[in-house]
């Protein structure tokens, strides 16, 4: 099952790269942008079928090695 | 010889550029700031080094939208040599003039190394001072310096002889021991198909000056220098 | 939004880190009840990182004095004059707990924060180090922060532009729940260019420049900030992040506008950022500052005059400008699109006055929130000393042969190449890097002239456990030792006292210990402090780390174009020659560390005679001055075989080493830690004799370069192939490992 | 309205920071992935409402600057 991991910056933490971004846009005469963030986005191909269990294994790796939840925030989403 | 050399708000190896051209050329380059409307005629362009708008982005993204970059692509297609040195390069892929894109480094570390380079293609105002096969010392310090082209691209580069410069042993061998940043077929640098417009990431201007530890960075200079003087 | 005011309950000022004396001190200050803002304000100022309350009894006993310092401790950095109208800043700092917590923003803003320290005072910075110091490599957190400090260190450097040419790595178990951090900047700016932090003129204005203010990393407590909101842990990164691109607009802005004359004061804004600068600039100035927080360029919605004063968002500067120069001040940092807000007024009331929504929020007096800060002589006792090891009992159970023994320390943690490390920094940038990381000091030219600066950074925490006079000594020493090996002058020091909790009366005993040492070793070599910073509270648990007081040292050269030597050896067919004495002396080493069963990380560390020091470094350097010799490397970690193989790798050619006639063990005179020793290179080896003998230095040679190996005594030999597998294989396998 | 772009590495790229991370999950024990793609994720929030018109700007956003197409594949998703 296949796993789609998206990675945040926290609310309040700074975001160079969505401030450059934003910046650039506006640059190129895309005007209207009220913020940008940018952030990580992982897509896991699981062996795991089982939902439940494969959830609990990617919090797990969320919490241990792909996201630093000081600054950061995960979402999951599974699909088949 | 009048050169300019484009000056971004991130460009950190500007001024090392700028050494070595007054060195090889006895006298300044315009230092051209990014946001200046009108870029000075001159017989040479170099988009130096640096990190030109942070690059959050991708390395030379941003930059490659800005107009002074237009200005240098309109330049570059009326013939005006243009040379591309690391950010510089990058800029020049991301902006259309060379094609392909510089990767992440497939270690995906920085290196910041001396690196042994073969030159491929002499023919050219960049490269008249080397000889075809010769090996040069000269340091690479990158993030993303891979080079990545579709296998259509990297068979027309190497058909036309636009390959300038690839990663090699102390030997000369192209192995893939010698590669320090996973770059397709080893490639360091590549021309447009009018041989004006030369992009690498390997910095010849940080081994100019013996000093230093080396000087094999000092002929492409030099040998701008006697090749748009005499064109001049 | 504008100030609630929660009760000021016992527990408030307690997580405001402020003792129930201490709080009454500041009643006593303010004359009433402070409010949240005042409150938070002393909490920052009186916090040990920015009152020293601690440390400084100690800190002043520190030389600090020498004909060339232009500015000792006290202002942002310290300052040297290096000749020609130039001067030298530098300084370096910690950010051990944030890089602890996030190794890669952690380290990067630490760099980010020592380098606007060099750049606030006119500097351009030309040169970065780093000390770091990590747990051992076998617990299960090592790896990562290595990783993502080095990452860290470099992504903010290399993006900045600035070289990160050298630095050290220890790992020691201690350091498992507490990484050390430390970043040296330094920095060149002309010396009647040079920027202070006293605010003065009544009425001029103070500006904020730089990025805009978050809710990053604000001190004070979850507590008493929960009671200004409730999703306060959402609002409330702990952890800075880093914007070196918009540090680096900073950096180009500030010497633009320095090149002017529209500066009157500059101070950057670092821990406790708008309130530690502005404090500062009016209590050096003898002013006031008034603000109106209205003004202050904010990223976040609703932000209190308390998060805004206490925020430590990074890449921002204060200033006070000249009347009349505000416009061409702005359109310089509107140029390099940076914000640029006049937030205040020089005052002469000598009061901090903070305005919001019309109101006033703080009012206080700024002479005694400084000069009242607590200062404590915290009870301390001395590190009880370790027995003298002899080496023969030393070396007991230890039967490898020296060879064999050397090829497994050139691959220990502590010894083994960092190329992994500084293959990641950019140390080349700027085109003024005559020697790069690998040697015994790294060298940068001063740009357009033939000087160079000769650059280390030092400390031997294990000696310093054992007994922090001499480890105090010896840090200093080794710093002037790597500096005279390349040939510099040694002129100052900047250091980074890194130790446990201050409260138990051992770990101000190691402190204690360390400073008197330095101060020994500081006076002794004629190498004043002029800058430093205190790190203190590294425990987890109740133990401390190995005291660390890392030792940053700044030399110089006359003539980079022939007063400097390599480390490596030069050619074939030179005597090497052993300058100082070797006692034998095995206590702390890395051999038994690595070989001993019984006295790993035992015994006394070797004594630092400073007398012998500096007569064996002035002898070296005058030599190296005038050419006399091919390549020089000091001897310290490892010892002398280790030394013999460093030079060996660096200059790619063998050695053969004789063995002395001594009755010393083979072990010992090849890996005692002997303090005060180099090797030096020459063709011409009879006339160093000659010359030691006339100064009364102690010189032998020990043997010859040449050939693809090590050899040492009869036939026991290793090729320097399997050498520098040795060397340079850990580190990159060790990272490579999961 | 918001603006969601995923930026992923077309097929045949190599994606070395994916396959770092998978290795790295495997070393910290979790086994069974059979493979890891890393990506960027960039969140707008953009004044305009209509959304054939924020369609039409991202996708011309994603064109000019935020992919290079000659390795990246783009995905606008918009919710109101
Ligand atoms: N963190 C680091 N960053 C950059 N260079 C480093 C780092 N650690 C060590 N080095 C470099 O590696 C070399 C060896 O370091 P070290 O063994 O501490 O030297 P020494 O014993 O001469 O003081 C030096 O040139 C040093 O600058
Ligand atoms: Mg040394």
């Amino acid at each position: 099952m296949k796993a789609r991991i998206h990675i945040t910056l926290k609310n309040g933490v700074l975001d160079p790269q969505g401030k450059a971004t934003e910046h650039a846009l506006g640059g190129l005469g895309f005007g209207g942008i009220n913020d940008a963030r940018q952030g990580k986005y992982i897509e896991l191909d699981l062996a795991e079928n089982d939902p439940v269990k494969a959830r609990d294994t990617v919090e797990a790796m969320c919490q241990k090695l792909l996201a630093n939840t000081v600054i950061e925030n995960y979402e999951i989403d599974l699909d088949e | 010889m009048k050169a300019a050399v484009i000056v971004s708000p991130g460009s950190n190896c500007d001024r090392d550029v700028q050494v070595a051209l007054r060195q090889s050329a006895g006298s300044d380059p315009i230092m051209h700031w990014h946001a200046d409307a009108d870029l000075p005629d001159v017989d040479l362009i170099v988009v130096p080094g640096g990190f030109s708008y942070g690059d959050y982005l991708r390395a030379g993204a941003l930059a490659a939208q800005s107009p002074v970059i237009r200005e240098v692509v309109a330049r570059a297609n009326k013939g005006v040599p243009v040379l591309g040195i690391c950010n510089g390069f990058q800029i020049l892929t991301e902006c259309g003039l060379l094609p392909g894109v510089l990767m992440r480094n497939a270690g995906l570390k920085f290196i910041c190394r001396d690196v042994d380079l073969r030159v491929e293609a002499a023919d050219t105002v960049f490269t008249s001072d080397y000889v075809n096969r010769q090996i040069i010392r000269i340091p690479v310090a990158h993030n993303e310096g891979n080079y990545f082209a579709d296998d259509e691209t990297l068979n027309r580069l190497d058909d036309e002889n636009r390959v300038a410069f690839r990663y090699c042993c102390p030997e000369g061998e192209v192995r893939a021991a010698a590669n320090p940043n996973g770059a397709a077929r080893n490639i360091a640098g590549i021309l447009n198909e009018g041989r004006n417009v030369l992009g690498m990431m390997p910095h010849p201007e940080r081994l100019a000056d013996a000093l230093l530890g080396g000087t094999d960075g000092r002929p492409m200079f030099d040998g701008l220098v006697e090749a748009l003087a005499t064109a001049a | 939004m504008n100030e609630i005011t929660p009760q000021i309950t016992p527990e408030v000022v307690a997580e405001h880190g402020l003792t129930p004396e201490e709080y009454e001190r500041v009643l006593r200050i303010m004359g009433r009840e402070p409010k949240m803002t005042e409150l938070g304000i002393f909490s920052v100022m009186w916090s040990e990182h920015c009152s020293y309350k601690s440390s400084k009894f100690w800190l002043k006993k520190l030389p600090t004095e020498a004909p060339w310092v232009i500015c000792g401790p006290g202002e942002n950095a310290g300052v040297i004059d290096i000749g020609d109208g130039k001067a030298c800043i530098f300084k370096m700092e910690s950010h051990n707990h944030p890089s602890f917590i996030e190794p890669y923003q952690g380290a990067a803003t630490g760099v980010g924060g020592i380098l606007r320290d060099v750049f606030t005072m006119g500097a351009r910075p030309v040169a970065n180090m780093n000390a770091l110091r990590f747990g051992a490599p076998e617990h299960p957190k090592t790896r990562h922060l290595v990783s993502g400090v080095v990452a860290g260190i470099g992504g903010y450097g290399n993006c900045m532009g600035i070289p990160t040419v050298g630095g050290e790595v220890n790992f020691d178990s201690s350091y498992n729940g507490n990484i050390l951090v430390n970043a040296m900047t330094v920095g060149i700016a002309d010396t009647d260019k040079i920027f202070y932090s006293a605010a003065a003129g009544i009425g001029n204005a103070v500006v904020y420049v730089g990025s805009k203010t978050g809710r990053d990393g604000i001190h004070g407590a979850t507590m008493a900030s929960a009671e200004f909101d409730d999703d306060t842990e959402d609002k409330r990164p702990t952890v800075q992040v880093g914007d070196p691109f918009t540090e680096k607009l900073l950096l180009e802005a500030c010497l633009e506008l320095m090149a002017t004359d529209a500066i009157i004061a500059i101070q950057d804004m670092g821990a406790a950022g708008l309130t530690s600068s502005s404090v500062e600039m009016s209590d050096k100035g003898g002013v006031g500052i008034e603000f109106d927080l209205d003004q202050v360029p904010v990223r976040e919605d609703a932000m209190t005059p308390y998060e805004i004063m206490l925020s430590e968002s990074q890449e921002r500067m204060l200033m006070v400008v000249k009347p009349g120069r505000e416009d061409m001040a702005r359109a310089i940092f509107e140029k390099w699109e940076l914000d640029f807000a006049i937030i205040g007024r020089v005052t002469d009331t000598n009061r901090l006055v903070l305005k919001s929504g019309g109101e006033v929020v703080c009012d206080i007096p700024v002479p005694p929130l400084v000069a009242e800060a607590p200062e404590y002589e915290r009870p301390w006792v001395p590190t009880p000393p370790s027995p003298v090891l002899a080496a023969a009992d030393a070396l007991e159970g230890i039967d490898a042969s020296p060879t064999d023994a050397l090829e497994k320390l050139v691959a220990s943690p502590d010894l083994c190449s960092r190329r992994w490390v500084w293959e990641q920094y950019d140390h080349m940038v700027m085109a003024d890097t005559v020697c790069r990381p690998g040697g015994d000091a790294a060298i940068v030219r001063v740009h357009g002239t033939d000087r160079a600066l000769a650059i280390t950074t030092d400390c031997t925490p294990r000696y310093c456990v054992a007994d922090p006079v001499q480890g105090g000594r010896q840090a200093v020493a080794e710093a002037w030792r790597n500096l005279t090996a390349s040939g510099a002058k040694p002129l100052a020091i900047t250091d980074n006292m890194n130790f446990g909790n201050p409260e138990r009366p051992e770990i101000m005993g190691q402190f204690a210990g360390c400073i008197e040492g330095m101060t020994e070793a500081c006076l002794a070599l004629d190498f004043p402090v002029v800058s430093g910073n205190v790190s203190l509270y590294n425990e987890t648990n109740g133990t401390g780390i190995l005291p660390t007081p890392a030792i940053g040292g700044v030399g110089l050269i006359e003539d980079a174009n022939s007063e400097i030597t390599s480390t490596g050896f030069a050619a074939k067919g030179d005597a090497i020659v052993l300058i100082g004495d070797t006692a034998g002396h095995l206590g702390r080493s890395i051999l038994l560390r690595e070989f001993s069963a019984s006295h790993s990380d035992a015994g006394a560390p070797p004594p630092v005679d400073l007398d012998a020091e500096r007569q064996n470094g002035d002898f070296v350097r005058d030599l190296i001055v005038n050419g006399r010799v091919s390549a020089c490397h000091d001897i310290s970690d490892g010892g002398l075989l280790v030394a013999v193989a460093e030079m060996a790798l660096a200059g790619a050619i063998g050695a053969e080493i004789t063995l002395p006639e001594t009755d010393m063990p083979d072990l010992a005179w090849l890996f005692s830690e002997d303090q005060a020793r180099y090797l030096i290179t020459s063709s011409a080896p009879d006339d160093l004799l000659t010359a030691a003998k006339t100064a009364g230095i102690p010189a032998i040679v020990i043997g010859m370069t040449g050939g693809a190996q090590l050899t040492v005594g009869d036939g026991n030999s290793i090729s320097l192939s399997d050498l520098r597998n040795a060397h340079e294989n850990w580190l990159p396998d060790y990272m490579a490992a999961v």
